[in-house]
């Protein structure tokens, strides 16, 4: 079993990487001092899809294999000497495995069309399959070194993804984000050096490895290491205060890569906080700390600057990427109470908002592969035009502002009750009631599309109706996240009870 | 094996080096052949002596009844002259192609065998004496080197670095006094030789010349504030500022650093003394100058040199934790360090050799004509940010180690300013990386119509320090074991 | 006794008379009995000192009929047959390193009277090392001074008349300082020879008497000679008078006279006074004090100097600075440092005008800094004997200059107060050596514009075409790395010569 | 006391008097001539200082007249001897100074040293 791990991981990483140096050798025979490569032929193109999609489909078929069928785990070999690179399965593995294939699978099912208009796709694939085996490696990493080391590996895998138009724009955005995530994880290594020092094992296990023995008389440095990897691992995340990449770098992006970068990519870092936080330094080193504080009021300003920020915002995409940050942060929060139930709100809201935000963000992707409308503004009257888009959105956006009985209801519910049962204090009310804000705000920057694009009053007099609906391949992946979207919160019984479970190992 | 082979190492090169201007090759290969052979036959020689591993010591000659001039090889020794040895033939086939166009190859390389000699020399002593000769004759067989170009500009790095190296020597060579007056003998002896009965209560005054003699040593590893000379000397031809400016002088310097803190003062005398925070916050500072002057640094090589700055740091870094462990991760970093640093250096060599162009921001688009020199950059760059998979992460892992034991406040300081350095170095190395694999839409590529990637005796070296990366990456455990049972041999 | 303990007087006196005979004859013939007598005196000088080795100790001379303490002596021990030898040494080769400029630059009517001056100069030399007696070592001390004022006005222009007169006045101001002292001296213990003198004083300090105008004496003594060997700040009148006198007179004047005026000074500090009383006197801390602002000062005066044999003239005052400095430590080592250093100085800085002369040769006879752009390449032995003569003197290992620096280094590590000041001095004073001497070094190997080559039309010099400096070049390099690479016997020497010194 | 000690050995007081008066002379003027004759006055005041040591209260100098007397009856005679050397010497190097002067007189038209030191830089030599 061990080795579909390494299995898994690794095709996608080899696969993109043949394709980039296939595209090496094309551009060696080229001619012209460009050495650019014709555009391929239709025929050429459908077969470099059908590539991806193999590739993706058998990987992801592997990886949930290992990750449903026990615990494995497998080493691969000593990066260092006592620090091997070390993968293994758990419940966390699996949450994050199930999430990236699917959202994978469906955005590269829409990308094939939408990158189009893009071009350079060998360039786009190369880097995209590669993103998605680094993500698989990350979410197998049986300890801190090999999931920063994926961690790592994964911004970089990522990043020509948001430069790929190669706009002036684009590439400062992909250098923001680059170096923002650098410094992260720096924050992160940061932290890494001290836990290897006063842990008894650098790899996860449930409730943490600190040796309170060797940790003695060096609380005062431990939680500074460890809020410090908080902090980093949250840049990912987009938490205040590193959290500026995320909207310059969504909003370039082409859109099934932003889908990927906002839906699983920037979960990355809420992966590497749960790992530290619960399964190497242990909830009860940082429980009642200032640490905790502090976390908790990071988290909940950005909940509340992120909504406040979409709300202000006028472009879609970057409407979405604020609305991201806020979001994310609302998962962080759940995770920084420290109590199984708001941490089983956060694992649900991790599904939930992977499905949401990748649905929404393809959404857009279709307003601008179809009419090439980026603002709010433009948007009004769309639902003329494009009914069924506009229909999912609407799901799509019920379910993120936590309508009941939309998915987004069920985790806040955990989050709120959650934060009110853990004793954090006066956080166990300003919590829910920011939490509450957000939502309210939510509606307030996601719901006037859906009226204006139906309704559009006066000003959608003169526009056009003529029906500019999507092809099924950008249409039916969309549809089906926003499906899942509600479905998941009308039944969301075992999504609650699995994640509970794992609530309840760590804590 | 017969000790003398040491010296037979060391003096191959002067021999070999100085018959270069004088032998009548009829043509350039003629020259070339005879080099390369000279060198190649020289790191034969020296990695047989490497595995041979002979424990006498050779005496060349007497200065004066107790100082001489005598050579032995011992751990530390075998570490830099195995870098050294494993270096230079690849360095020089590099060169071959490099210096085709900067004239004067005789005299060249005839300092460059000869700087080979001389570095030798420093892996080898045995004693701080012979040391410290062999770190003075560094600095002079190196200077024609720097002053190759004989522009205005290399004269004056020329002697700015002749400045700076030979007034740290001053400094040196009051330590080196000191450890002949207050040692129980001039050799290196792990641990130390401190004859703490004849140090009595001067052990303040012991600690100021220490402090001296690190300052002294340091310059030739380029610590703030006296590093304006190596991004100085950058106006170098490629071949010298990669071997020396970013290995042989630099790690020289640092070696002897080494040295006179392990095996001369000894840790044990220097550990948690004011002397230890007066060294340990100017390489803190460095750590983070260094990295900070590359990112301002527009011409390729000077950014390359302030990175060299920095990472230079990161091994006195180790030194001065003043353990076992800080020892072990300064060595492999020097190892390490080397790798990476020729490696990105050949490649800023590459493309200066071919294009002509040494600015930044000339470099748009260079990904896709050169294709391979700008991934081994990449990979080197990534390398020097430390991700894992890459030498880089091991050695600052062991480095940060050795930190994080020594449970020195500092050193924790330390531990953040190799970070934030991790950090600016990821913005300076791949910001050109990116610049030249993605350039901005609409980049007209017949502007850099010549560019193309170089030939194989270029291209080897880089391959085979890209390799390297990857192995030391990979598998370190039986590099680090050998380091780590060189710092066990310290108190 | 044995023949060879003739030798340390006849070689004074060959020297003495050797002189007026070079009046009658013409300037050709002087020359080669000039350059007889010192070879002559050389291999005296080597019989004496390999005697000295022989037996071990010193003996005594004496001069007519008269025993102590009426007559006059002459002592000789290993340092004064060392000493002897090594002057007639470098003076030779400065001779044969100056013939050129000789020729050049005297009238042809007076190049006789040169070869009086340096015969004269070589006597009194000899006399300084060898002497017994203090009022003879006073006459030619004067003997000394009038003889170098004649090598230093014998090229005649302004620049040489205005040096030598200013010479003149410090030197004069000098042996005043001097004579008064002998005087006080002769006072105090009513005698002139010195291993009298030093019994008398020994029982007067044992006493306690005479402790203000004991000290006084040393006083007058110490500044007396420190003023006429271009101790900072007496050290007006050297640039000139090394920077503008032909070419032999100054590599002779800054390696040897200045250094048979110290040599005495250390005789009058073990012989005379007693190396304890002197030390218990404080003298020496100005001694130190000076030695190390000199060390500093000289070097940045020949910092800021443009003309190449005036910079090197302004070195000296640095390094006399070092000599004064080891004895200002006041203690056997930093005495045998300073010993050596005047081995060591004489040997390098007599190179150094050697070469710079070649340099300049090969740069239209100009000394200015600029001009010698390249001049490495012109004349290429000239230029690796400069190198080798600036790396010598920064302190480079494996010359001369290295060892002496350790040696300081030693001596200042064995002295407690002065530790820290010596050392920064050493330190701070390499870098400023550094300084100057590498820029200068740098500069001459750095190529010439073509334009400027052509404009200029520089000779280009090979060693045939100064056979004379040539070889003298070559032996001052050989010397140069022999007191480099096989110092032990030499410092052997000193110590066992000083010693039986006093 | 001290100061009756400095009236009983007044001689010595007006030879070092004498002694500094020369040598500041030679030292601070300005002019050559000046100069020398500072120099000399500073060589006399050591010769007197000599001679007076040498002097012995009440007996004659060590000349033979009337047949050796014991060796009671002269003086010293060996400063005498040193004075006299002293002298040749004095005379030796206050004649070449003058004949410098003399050089420099004929060249630059004066005796002033700063005069000349500031023409020869004029000149660039």
């Amino acid at each position: 079993m061990g080795a579909l791990i390494i299995l898994s991981a690794a095709l996608p990483i080899i696969a993109g990487a043949l394709l980039l140096l296939s595209l090496t050798a094309e551009r060696r025979c080229a001619k012209g001092p460009a050495r650019e490569v014709a555009e391929p032929s239709a025929q050429k193109l459908r077969v470099l899809h059908l590539q991806v999609l193999v590739i993706l489909s058998i990987s992801a078929l592997l990886a949930m294999t290992a990750a449903w069928s026990g615990e494995h785990e497998i080493t691969l070999f000593e990066l260092i000497k006592g620090i091997p690179v070390y993968f293994h399965t758990d419940g966390i593995t699996c949450l994050f495995v199930t999430l990236s294939s699917l959202v994978w699978l469906l955005s590269g099912i829409y990308s094939f069309v939408y990158m189009k208009h893009e071009g350079k796709e060998k360039r786009f694939y190369g880097f995209y399959l590669m993103s998605y085996g680094v993500l698989l490696g990350l979410s197998f990493s049986g300890n801190l070194v090999t999931m920063y080391l994926f961690y790592e590996l994964l911004t970089l895998a990522s990043m020509p993804m948001v430069l790929h138009n190669g706009s002036r724009e684009a590439i400062m955005a992909a250098l923001k984000y680059l170096f923002y995530s650098l410094c992260g994880a720096y924050l992160g290594l940061f932290g890494i050096y001290f836990l290897y020092q006063y842990c008894d094992t650098l790899a996860f296990v449930p409730g943490g490895s600190l040796n309170l023995g060797l940790a003695q008389g060096k609380e005062g440095i431990l939680l500074l290491a460890v809020f410090l990897m908080i902090l980093g691992f949250g840049a990912k995340a987009g938490m205040l205060p590193l959290h500026a990449w995320l909207p310059a770098a969504h909003p370039v992006a082409p859109s099934p890569a932003s889908a990927v970068l906002s839906g699983m990519i920037a979960k990355a870092g809420v992966l590497a906080t749960i790992r530290v936080v619960f399964y190497v330094v242990g909830p009860d080193f940082i429980r009642g700390t200032w640490v905790q504080t502090v976390w908790m009021t990071l988290t909940l300003l950005t909940v509340f600057m992120g909504s406040m920020m979409a709300y202000r915002e006028r472009v879609l995409k970057k409407r979405l990427a604020y609305s991201t940050v806020s979001q994310i942060s609302y998962i962080l929060f759940g995770l920084s109470v420290l109590s199984p139930t708001a941490m089983t709100g956060s694992l649900l809201h991790v599904v939930f908002h992977s499905i949401i935000k990748c649905s929404l963000f393809l959404i857009a992707g279709i307003f601008i592969f179809q009419c090439r409308k980026t603002e709010v503004s433009e948007l009004a009257g769309i639902g003329k035009r494009m009914p069924k888009t506009l229909w999912c959105y609407t799901f799509a956006s019920l379910a993120l502002i936590g309508i009941p009985p939309a998915s987004g209801f069920i985790s806040k519910w955990y989050l709120a009750q959650g934060a009110m049962e853990a004793g954090v204090g006066a956080f166990g009310w300003i919590g829910p009631v920011i939490l509450l804000i957000s939502a309210l705000l939510t509606a307030g920057y996601l719901l006037p599309i859906t009226l204006k694009g139906f309704f559009p009053g006066r000003e959608g007099a003169g526009l056009s109706v003529e029906n500019q609906e999507p092809v099924l391949r950008m249409l039916v992946p969309v549809a089906i996240l926003a499906a899942l979207a509600v479905i998941l919160g009308l039944f969301p019984n075992l999504l609650v009870s699995f994640f509970s479970q794992i609530a309840g190992t760590v804590m | 094996m017969n000790s003398v082979i040491l010296v037979i190492v060391v003096l191959l090169p002067f021999l070999a080096g100085a018959l270069v201007p004088v032998l009548p090759f009829k043509n350039r290969r003629q020259m070339m052949v005879y080099v390369e052979s000279a060198v190649l036959l020289n790191s034969v020689l020296a990695i047989a002596m490497l595995i041979a591993q002979p424990q006498d010591s050779f005496v060349l000659f007497r200065f004066t009844s107790d100082l001489t001039l005598s050579f032995r090889l011992d751990g530390m020794g075998t570490v830099f002259a195995a870098i050294v040895s494993v270096l230079w033939p690849l360095a020089t086939l590099y060169s071959f192609e490099y210096m085709k166009h900067e004239g004067h190859e005789k005299v060249f390389f005839a300092f460059y065998v000869i700087t080979y000699g001389v570095t030798m020399g420093i892996a080898l002593a045995e004693d701080v004496v012979t040391m410290y000769c062999f770190y003075e004759m560094l600095t002079l067989a190196t200077l024609p080197l720097i002053m190759h170009t004989l522009t205005r500009e290399a004269i004056l790095a020329s002697r700015t670095y002749l400045y700076y190296s030979l007034g740290g020597a001053a400094f040196a060579f009051i330590g080196v006094i000191f450890i002949l007056v207050y040692g129980s003998t001039p050799n290196f002896i792990p641990g130390g030789v401190l004859d703490l009965a004849k140090v009595g209560d001067r052990t303040n005054l012991l600690l100021l010349i220490y402090v001296l003699c690190f300052f002294g040593f340091s310059v030739k590893t380029a610590m703030w504030p006296f590093s304006k000379w190596l991004p100085q000397a950058g106006v170098a031809p490629t071949p010298v500022t990669a071997l020396l400016h970013a290995v042989a002088v630099v790690k020289a310097g640092a070696f002897t650093v080494m040295r006179i803190t392990y095996y001369s003062f000894g840790t044990e005398f220097l550990r948690g003394t004011w002397a230890q925070t007066v060294v340990m916050i100017p390489v803190i500072i460095t750590i983070v100058y260094g990295c900070s002057r590359a990112l301002k640094e527009t011409h390729i090589k000077r950014r390359l040199a302030w990175s060299t700055v920095s990472n230079l740091s990161y091994i006195l870094f180790g030194i001065v934790l003043m353990s076992p462990l800080g020892l072990a991760g300064a060595l492999s970093h020097m190892i390490f360090h080397a790798t990476m640093k020729i490696c990105s250096f050949f490649c800023a060599g590459s493309v200066i050799y071919k294009t002509g162009r040494e600015y930044i921001h000339q470099l748009d688009g260079f990904g896709r004509r050169m294709p391979k020199v700008f991934a081994i950059f990449t990979i080197s760059g990534l390398a020097l940010m430390g991700v894992p998979g890459l030498c880089g992460f091991v050695s600052k892992w062991n480095l940060v180690k050795a930190a994080v034991s020594s449970e020195n406040p500092l050193a924790y300081v330390g531990i953040g300013a190799l970070l934030v350095s991790a950090l600016l170095t990821a913005i300076y190395m791949l910001t050109i990386s990116i610049r030249a694999f993605f350039p901005e839409k609409g980049f007209d590529y017949s502007t850099i119509q010549d560019v193309e990637d170089p030939n194989w005796m270029m291209l080897l070296p880089l391959v085979i320090f890209t390799v390297a990366m990857f192995v030391f990456g990979l598998h370190s455990g039986p590099v680090l074991s050998g380091l780590e049972s060189i710092g066990a041999l310290m108190r | 006794m044995e023949f060879v303990q003739n030798f340390p007087f006849f070689s004074i006196i060959l020297s003495l008379f050797a002189g007026p005979l070079c009046s009658i004859l013409n300037g050709k013939w002087a020359k080669r009995v000039n350059l007889a007598v010192i070879t002559i005196i050389l291999a005296m000088s080597s019989a004496v000192l390999a005697f000295t080795l022989r037996t071990g100790d010193s003996y005594v001379y004496m001069m007519g009929h008269f025993p102590a303490p009426w007559g006059n002596e002459i002592r000789v021990g290993m340092l004064e047959a060392l000493m002897a030898v090594f002057f007639c040494l470098i003076m030779l080769l400065c001779m044969i390193g100056g013939v050129l400029e000789r020729e050049r630059e005297i009238e042809s009517t007076k190049q006789n009277l040169y070869y009086i001056m340096v015969n004269l100069l070589l006597s009194s030399l000899l006399a300084l090392i060898y002497t017994n007696d203090l009022f003879t070592a006073y006459v030619f001390v004067e003997i000394n001074t009038i003889s170098a004022c004649g090598l230093i006005m014998i090229r005649q222009n302004g620049r040489t008349f205005e040096a030598a007169i200013r010479y003149m006045i410090m030197s004069l101001l000098g042996s005043g300082m001097l004579l008064l002292g002998i005087c006080f001296l002769y006072d105090l213990t009513g005698h002139l020879l010195m291993s009298n003198i030093k019994e008398q004083v020994a029982i007067l300090n044992a006493s306690g008497q005479y402790h203000m105008p004991l000290l006084i004496t040393v006083g007058l003594i110490s500044v007396g000679i420190a003023i006429k060997s271009a101790l900072f700040p007496f050290h007006a009148w050297l640039p000139d008078a090394y920077g503008y006198s032909t070419l032999s007179s100054a590599a002779i004047l800054s390696s040897l006279v200045s250094k048979g005026y110290i040599f005495l000074l250390v005789k009058i500090f073990y012989r005379v006074i007693g190396f304890d009383i002197v030390r218990d006197s404080k003298i020496i801390n100005v001694l130190f004090v000076f030695g190390v602002i000199g060390m500093i000062m000289g070097s940045i005066s020949a910092i800021k100097e443009s003309n190449i044999r005036r910079m090197i003239a302004y070195s000296s005052v640095a390094q006399i600075g070092y000599i004064y400095m080891g004895f200002g430590f006041g203690t056997e080592l930093g005495m045998i440092a300073s010993l050596y250093h005047i081995i060591s100085h004489a040997a390098t800085k007599s190179l150094l005008f050697v070469a710079a002369s070649g340099i300049t040769d090969a740069s239209g006879d100009s000394t200015d800094f600029f001009d010698l752009t390249g001049a490495g390449y012109r004349n290429k032995l000239a230029g690796i004997a400069f190198t080798v003569g600036a790396l010598s003197m920064v302190g480079f290992p494996l010359f001369t200059g290295f060892i002496s620096k350790l040696l300081f280094a030693q001596a200042a590590v064995d002295s407690y107060h002065k530790l820290l000041p010596a050392l920064i001095a050493l330190a701070v004073s390499t870098i400023l050596n550094t300084v100057y001497f590498m820029k200068t070094v740098i500069r001459i190997y750095t190529p010439e514009k073509r334009e400027v080559l052509a404009k200029k039309q520089y000779q280009v010099i090979t060693m045939k075409d100064q056979k004379w400096k040539s070889a003298a070049l070559v032996c001052f390099i050989a010397i140069n790395l022999f007191f480099g690479l096989y110092s032990e016997p030499v410092v052997g020497l000193l110590e066992r010569g000083l010693k039986i010194f006093a | 006391m001290n100061l009756a000690n400095l009236f009983n050995n007044y001689e010595e007081a007006v030879a070092m008097i004498l002694f500094g008066i020369g040598f500041s002379n030679l030292l601070l003027q300005k002019n050559l001539i000046k100069k020398i004759i500072g120099l000399n006055i500073m060589d006399t005041a050591v010769y007197l200082f000599l001679a007076l040591k040498g002097y012995i209260e009440g007996r004659k100098a060590p000349i033979v007249v009337n047949g050796v007397q014991s060796v009671e009856a002269y003086i010293n005679p060996i400063p005498s001897g040193l004075v006299l050397t002293g002298i040749v010497v004095s005379v030796s190097v206050t004649a070449l100074m003058l004949s410098l002067t003399i050089r420099l007189y004929r060249r630059y038209h004066t005796l002033d040293l700063d005069e000349i030191s500031t023409r020869l830089k004029k000149e660039g030599l």
